[in-house]
């Protein structure tokens, strides 16, 4: 018997584009980033986006257990999304699920192109990621927490991987969907990108986009990427503290 | 595991196949975005309410899809429930093993149930019979019987034919509050033809519908489904990485392949 | 709350032995088998029998895995009896219950006789039974197909294993039962023999029979279980092609 | 493992043990067909509501009945619901692991569960309160606490005697629908003695009640159940093969003896 | 639906200190004792402790499965605490639930001090105890029969742990609470001692008790252990022979 | 296995911190009976009810309170629900795997809980709504992120904290059995504060709140609750061994302590 329930706003966006958080269509929301959050993991980081709240953790590279795994030539690359019991209005039973079991490769797949797994043949690499807080997008916040646990754990690495959700409202192409749009909009398409090469390392779509649609949303997605990325690569410069960002807006 | 790059391909053999695709060419002689033989057995293979075994060239899988009764979810009292299910048997390749699903089907099972809930090719709503209280559960399971690749497309197309084919029990549920099973039968309506269509990236060529050796030696691979209206209804960006028009001439070709791909759904049924 | 609910027939035989299939007491139900329906097994055959569809499959002799399961003088046989949730009228939750796990382990023993264990020291055959569609008598029909399975694999075997269920309606000893003879009728006796040397190598029985009915039974499992033998054969002879057999009526 | 010829008994133990039984002999003296010293002890040792810690040679097992209140299963809503488990205690053997029941345990459970229900020993219909909505529950758990062979008999009997003890309490159905449980019990009616025979083969000698060494050495192993009108209640053949003569023989040997472990059950209870 | 409901007795205990089952605050339950009642473990033995029957057996030192447990410097030692599905009222599911793993924890904790575990390196002993019929106090009757098991099993010990439980009920601190005071008592604390050198290797407790309390309860305790201990003594003296205590009154 | 002797410390690290001990001293330069600095976060980081970040030392805590409804016990229809789980997720120490919890994440979770509920600091029977039928759940749910020693204190801390913050939404059973949840909200109310002390013992010295090096050396722990009446609600010793008066010891010490932790619970609420 569910204390919360959750009702759809009567409209999810105006026809001037202003959504039911206030933001317009090429806006963010508000972004906190720290690395270093953690004292036993080799690297983390901390991540707020939105309501989100994600912690990231990575340790390694170390040696493989279960042994049978190694792989001769190359680090293995391990990632675990993990949602908290009390990181939703319901309270979740911990363990995982089908939705958390997908997310898990989805992110590893994300972050794995980024790192030089030749680098470190025989060992393994465990990236964790837990949500805290939930609150729309949090594979993505998780893939940049993670991607800067990484960096500090001193993993060496092609390039940081940023990441942001593209929605569809009605007609509208949003950035960073929030929590009424995530349950009740139209599209959602999840990306991840290394920036300096505009390699995409993740790319999921839910609902229907045009083809005009989709280009709009890969390029607004691009864009927003860039934005993140920025935030990334400051908050690595100035780790234990935390770097923000108010609601941004995109070009 | 078999959809990582982790799989293990002769290395001899993971070159003849690189330098081959270079020169645009295929291990099978097919063209790059050429499907193999596609083969809708016929017979009554399961007690499914809808059914298909589907061949893509070495590729076998088995679809059955099961009906029931039982209440909605609570936060879609309107909606009747839809649940899919991948299972790797054991017989379909020396590296499955039993067990429950692992992420790989777990995967898979999200890949074909995204395409057909997004195109809404199934009409959720007429399967409920007391809203709230009492719907139709179907059931998609999605048996792998041999393994050559390319699980994502033979199981989605497999899948769209079991669900063009189903006809289920009507029930009367009677003022009294009994529920009655009925002779006759109703057929469900698909309402579109969402087609998953897998490339791989090998070297800087995109290949269509990936045999075991081809997703074995990739770079990358990505599943994207287009639906009756040519508009893209999922994707699944697996291993490795993509550029953006890459992506764009993948979703190019897609389009171009719907119709070939929704005419054997369609003569299937 | 199920969609079908099985009903007992008024009777299940006439006073003549008319079954509620149409059958006579000593007549079989039609039999298809192929040899050679998959790819990537070492062997594998497919069975119709009746309603019934099982598809076996066998792999090895191979590397056993985990290692620790090593037998070092001789082969380790391993069987799953599995059955689809689409093989019955309402649908079967996936994974093994307490039946499958009993029946895999008759299955292996009423195989492993059979094979030659001696030759492979130190490796596994691994024997899979996917039921696809159930339909009274699986067990049987599932040994004849694995040893198919087993013989196209190339396993050395002393024989071909063919098996087949006796059961008792009334005062009646049917051969084959059907599905309403296995839900209601009053006993059945699953068998399994190596025919060149008459070993039964499979056993059961579930309900009553006196001394003279158990005799009968086994002297007409023996009977039915030849019959099997001679499709089997012939099937074997021509892998790729479906072999077929009409209502057989046993002498 | 412990019924799979897998068991490792030193080869020359094997071989001594072969030996002697070739000659018509065993290792502890008995005759081929001879059980083993058979005790029940006397006490309270569980909260069950019929109870039997029973001894064969050094084969120890504690069978308990639990009752308790259900629904029916839909497909049989007249009959009281009747649960068999058998687990095999880590006490009982250094090769018994902690955990869910393996399949050997399994396969005893059901051996035993079999034997009893085909020879309807005991009254499920007798155990209906409501039907369809509320039945009394039996759980019959078998614990094997010391394992010297021949499990299957041993439980088999344990199970007899503690069905036979059984009282459960008396409930009844009020016309408001609500239950009172009685200070009085009733008494469960044992219809039949459904006995197992477990017989093991080693050369061409067959064996009753076989020890741990003989089952470790023997080719082959079979338990039949013979009811008290000496019919044929249940089979399982085990590992390794047998002739039709040689299951007639061992069939005319337990109708033999059945007498005379049905009188150690009837005493017992 | 449970056949068997608990109900509160309308007082635990008189004015006099008379409790439910007639006994005094001070006097314990009727004890037996018996080593040695399993053929093929190491070591066993058999308490009856008021309605509690327990079963405890002793395996090992042996070698370690699986490997990696191992220790190279001493025993790893594992103990199990399990009940059995008809040791209470209502039929208790077969498998560990929490307050069994914590119970097994506790137990092994409360042994391991009087094992020389060093004598015994990369070897492992195994404890198992088996509550055949609970009828308060089980861990404490489940810590003598294993300490007798781990002595008749020839395991090097520094002495015998044993144990009991004291309890409070309103202003009575009583021994060896029974199923009364242990459902409805104000306070319960199992305690185990290696008596010889009077450390304590169990102490928990659960409900309130004030530092007077607490010291009489101690007191209590290490008088109740003493009269477990010589009884423990006698039955390692006479294996096969159950060695019987009626109600025992402390000093 | 943390909480266990087996943790290995390297051996040269385990001597010296032993002598220093032996001297009185610790290697953070603590007196034997200090805690670490204890800090409480401030911010939002869940979705739960109550909720507290807390720092001991280098050991980082979560803790969150969940509210549900649902039906209460059979035995105890005049209470609601609260149920305690701790995860030791695998950010928090290269050590903790992940997985279901396993001996060592149940007694933490048994030693918060059981301080809790001896010491009655929540009222269960105000949790009811409709005895027998309705009650609040609430969830206690334990996340440690950092882990350097002492997880028993510092959860029980931050157990403390979150439940005296927990505000539940209000709800009303209408007369037509219907629930309507309010916008307004109660506050749980904290009754008592049991505080869990954890000693270790290496040689003859006990230490207060060790740090993960010396719950590695020491030969003995214990955790032991007091509550503000002074009384010992709780103890759990773990391994090794105390004398009686090493227990009463460290009981005073732990009684004269509460003031100084009850304080920073008090003021974090």
């Amino acid at each position: 018997m569910p204390l919360y329930v959750e009702r759809r706003p009567e409209r999810l966006i105006t026809g001037e584009g202003v959504r039911t958080d206030g933001r317009l269509p090429y806006e963010m929301r508000p972004i906190k980033m720290m690395v270093g959050v953690l004292e036993r993991a080799d690297g983390s980081a901390f991540v707020e986006w939105g309501g989100n709240r994600i912690l990231a953790a990575v340790f390694g590279p170390r040696e493989v257990h279960p042994k049978h795994m190694t792989l001769p030539d190359r680090a293995l690359i391990r990632a675990r999304y993990n949602m908290a019991p009390f990181s939703t209005p319901e309270r979740r039973r911990p363990g995982p699920d089908r939705r958390s079991i997908e997310l898990s490769k989805v992110i590893r797949e994300a972050l794995k192109p980024a790192i030089f797994v030749e680098n470190y043949p025989g060992a393994v690499i465990d990236i964790f990621v837990e949500v805290l807080r939930s609150d729309a997008g949090t594979r993505v916040a998780g893939i940049n927490a993670a991607s800067l646990a990484l960096a500090s754990a001193g993993v060496a690495m092609r390039g940081l991987v940023a990441a942001c959700s593209i929605g569809r409202v009605g007609e509208f192409i949003v950035v960073d969907p929030n929590h009424d749009e995530d349950m009740w909009g139209d599209s959602d398409m999840p990306m991840a990108m290394m920036m300096e090469s505009e390699e995409i390392t993740l790319l999921q779509a839910d609902g229907t986009l045009t083809e005009d649609e989709f280009k709009q949303a890969l390029e607004l997605g691009r864009k927003a990427i860039r934005f993140v990325y920025e935030v990334q690569k400051e908050a690595l410069k100035r780790p234990y503290q935390l770097v923000e960002r108010g609601v941004g807006r995109l070009s | 595991m078999m959809f990582d790059q982790e799989i293990l391909t002769h290395n001899l053999m993971k070159e003849y196949i690189r330098d081959l695709i270079e020169k645009g060419q295929r291990l099978d002689g097919r063209g790059l975005y050429d499907y193999r033989p596609i083969e809708v057995l016929s017979g009554t293979f399961t007690k499914a309410e809808g059914e298909s075994w589907l061949r893509l060239g070495e590729t076998q899988v088995l679809v059955g899809v099961k009906a029931d009764l039982g209440e909605p979810f609570p936060d879609t009292p309107d909606k009747g429930v839809f649940v899919s299910n991948v299972e790797l048997l054991p017989v379909a390749s020396p590296t499955f093993e039993p067990g429950p699903p692992d992420e790989g089907a777990i995967e898979l099972a999200r890949i074909v149930d995204r395409a057909i809930r997004s195109a809404d090719a199934i009409d959720l709503s007429s399967l409920v019979i007391s809203p709230g209280k009492l719907v139709y559960m179907l059931f998609l399971d999605m048996y792998v019987l041999d393994y050559d690749g390319n699980l994502e497309d033979s199981l989605t197309l497999a899948s769209l034919i079991a669900l063009g084919r189903t006809e289920i029990p009507e029930v009367e549920l009677k003022e009294n509050g009994e529920l009655e099973v009925r002779e006759t039968k109703r057929r469900l309506e698909l309402r579109d033809i969402p087609i998953n269509f897998t490339f791989v990236k090998i070297g800087n060529r995109m290949l269509l519908d990936p045999t075991k050796e081809e997703e074995g030696v990739c770079d990358a691979s990505i599943t994207i489904a287009i639906n009756g209206e040519g508009k893209v209804c999922s994707i699944q960006k697996k291993h490795g990485t993509f550029k953006m028009d890459e992506i764009l001439n993948m979703m190019s070709v897609a389009r171009a392949k719907w119709s070939e791909l929704a005419e054997i759904v369609r003569g299937a049924i």
